[in-house]
């Protein structure tokens, strides 16, 4: 046995023990610090299956920002929860045939996990023979934005259906105001520090991450939610406030990604084979310009998804 | 020296994760806190010894990005489970 | 000289290691939480940098070894910050 | 057996979990994880999948890794959706649990 091998059963055990602590734990906050742990590990995981791009999104998004909307509900559960809630557990007859449905469910899948053919089917090489038409050397981004653009868009409608939920949930008094804490009147020391010296960097990083996964794994996603992180981190310094749901600017930035992906890809009805496709020669610039409208979109919708509904009366 | 490489990222891996009993037992949810940013901090060396010892593209970006993301967990923490006191003058603000 | 850098790594990453085990000990056993918080700051600087220093000579191209560093330098702006914050949380919870 | 096996044990056994949490734990919040473990774990078995189907000079299929790339985006805006409808919940009714119905009876009288 490989040191490597070693190294991926303990792994494994390490996401199976954090996994199985998020659901066991007694305290809700625990459950919630151990999922942002598991969102870690997972990242180890998916570079371990050779899938950087997906290691990437994990990173971001799995531990980054999920984290941040996690512990924030988690504390103004408690707060609102003054009596301490209800954490009894169900009867132990119902949590005894739950764990054995699970139990079956996780054996079956196990068993569908070995009965997988190896090599299995794929559709790499259906990706690899296009590629040279995309422009592109990353087939994931390749796939995202091009042969599967129609998924990628709808995607990104699923975001703005998502924002417009969360906004409807504002109290009525607050609707027109703006979510998330105001800017502070004197800003704290060491948080506004970590604000101003992070995000030039953060938002290189982030810009780099869209512009390589062209080629190499990143892209739009990983990118956008890397500029959405700092967005957040200003806000939470205090330096910045997220504007009223009313804003334009803000409305438009949040369907701009999804707004140009959509003309873009019914312009290819007259200027391409159909809709969703790309002229001949000019697939790369106009992925890439897609790219840039869905990274900007990303990094808004992101932390006005964590911000929550309107919490503030509406600025006269 | 890339099985030395994988060797040290096993033991940080599973030092921090030995930390994690902190995340367990408290006693109080800063320990727990400490123990995830020593989990990310052990996980984001790890990854760096690993994506030396193997040479899959592009490794060294995602710890690029969790080491950008590493304070996240403390700051929310401090603003939202911390800091009951100072709850006024924070979300729920309505004058 | 290759023999001389490899030597180096090998030195390098073994401190590194040896500081993420003082940092995990001292967050098991240390009594109090600002003195876990203490012990949880020497794995983020001195682990990560020691190690940082052992892997740059292996690193590929400039551009790898600016990450590397960058890194290193992301974790400790991050571990020093959080360290202040949980701290005054510490403080103020009593 | 290969890390892409392993990962598919974690994957089944992290569905297993969620499942588990999702149907006992009472809070709102924890069934919220127990969801999002389920995602992630189903997210794994696609990432085997992706790694059986390396071909073509790919050290994994691209198309399943991309569905779990938009699958990561949309789990985390239906937690925050989620999230939204249960703190909204917590402001307008009070604490609000999901508990079984015999139990919820006796806390009514």
């Amino acid at each position: 046995m490989s040191i490597l091998q070693i190294l991926d059963i303990g792994l494994a055990g390490l996401v199976l023990a954090v996994a199985a602590w998020t659901v066991f734990a007694r305290d809700a906050f625990a459950a919630v610090v151990g999922f942002v742990a598991y969102g870690l590990l997972l990242s180890l995981v998916w570079v371990r299956l050779f899938a950087v791009d997906v290691a990437l999104t994990e990173a971001a998004i799995g531990s980054g920002v999920t984290g941040v909307l996690l512990i924030g509900a988690a504390g103004r559960l408690r707060k609102l929860e003054a009596s301490g809630g209800d954490d009894e557990l169900p009867g132990a007859s119902l949590r005894l045939f739950a764990a054995a449905l699970c139990i079956f469910v996780t054996l079956v899948l196990a068993g569908v996990v070995l009965s997988l053919p190896d090599p299995g089917p794929t559709l790499a090489p259906e990706a690899a023979r296009h590629l040279a038409e995309t422009g592109l050397g990353n087939p994931i981004t390749a796939v995202l934005l091009s042969y599967r653009s129609f998924d990628t868009m709808l995607e990104k409608v699923v975001l703005v259906l998502a924002v417009v939920g969360v906004w409807s949930l504002a109290a009525d008094q607050y609707w027109g105001g703006a979510a998330g804490n105001p800017r502070g009147a004197e800003p704290d020391g060491t948080r506004a520090l970590l604000a101003q010296v992070l995000p030039p960097l953060g938002i290189l990083i982030g810009i780099h991450m869209v512009w390589v996964g062209a080629d190499e794994p990143g892209g739009a996603f990983q990118g956008g939610a890397i500029l959405a992180a700092m967005w957040m981190i200003t806000m939470m310094a205090g330096l910045t406030e997220m504007p009223s749901i009313r804003s334009r600017l803000l409305r438009l930035v949040l369907v701009a990604g999804p707004a140009v992906f959509v003309a873009v890809g019914v312009a290819g009805v007259a200027f391409a084979s159909g809709v969703f496709a790309y002229p001949t020669g000019f697939a790369k610039p106009l992925i890439l310009f897609i790219e840039a409208f869905m990274t900007l979109s990303i990094a808004v919708t992101l932390p006005v998804l964590v911000a929550g509904p309107p919490k503030r009366l509406r600025q006269q | 020296m890339n099985d030395f490489f994988l060797s040290a990222a096993g033991i940080i891996l599973f030092t921090v994760a030995v930390g994690l009993v902190r995340v367990l037992s408290g006693p109080t949810n800063a320990d727990r806190i400490m123990a995830t940013q020593l989990l990310g901090t052990g996980g984001i060396t790890s990854l760096l010894l690993v994506a030396s010892a193997t040479g899959v593209r592009g490794v060294d970006d995602v710890a690029l990005g969790l080491a950008l993301l590493a304070a996240f967990a403390a700051i929310a923490f401090v603003d939202n489970v911390a800091a009951p006191d100072s709850d006024t003058s924070k979300g729920d603000r309505t004058e | 000289m290759n023999v001389l850098l490899d030597l180096f790594s090998v030195i390098a990453i073994c401190f590194g290691t040896f500081f993420f085990l003082a940092g995990t000990a001292g967050l098991l056993r240390f009594p109090d939480a600002l003195s876990r918080l203490h012990a949880l700051t020497k794995a983020d600087n001195l682990g990560v940098g020691l190690i940082v220093l052992g892997l740059l000579p292996h690193a590929g191209s400039l551009l790898a070894a600016l990450k590397l560093v960058a890194i290193w330098a992301l974790i400790q702006l991050a571990g020093a910050t959080s360290a202040q914050l949980i701290a005054r949380a510490i403080r103020r919870s009593g | 057996m290969t890390a892409a096996t392993l990962a598919g044990f974690i994957g089944s056994a992290l569905v297993g979990l969620g499942l588990y949490g999702l149907i006992t734990d009472p809070q709102p919040i924890r069934k919220i994880l127990g969801f999002n473990l389920i995602g992630s774990g189903v997210f794994l078995l696609f990432g085997i999948v992706a790694r059986k189907g390396a071909a073509a000079g790919f050290a994994a299929d691209p198309v399943p890794q991309a569905m779990v790339i938009t699958g990561i985006v949309v789990a985390f805006s239906a937690s925050a959706l989620a999230i939204a409808l249960v703190l909204r919940l917590y402001e307008v009714a009070g604490p609000v649990s999901l508990r079984s119905e015999h139990t919820s009876n006796k806390a009514e009288k």
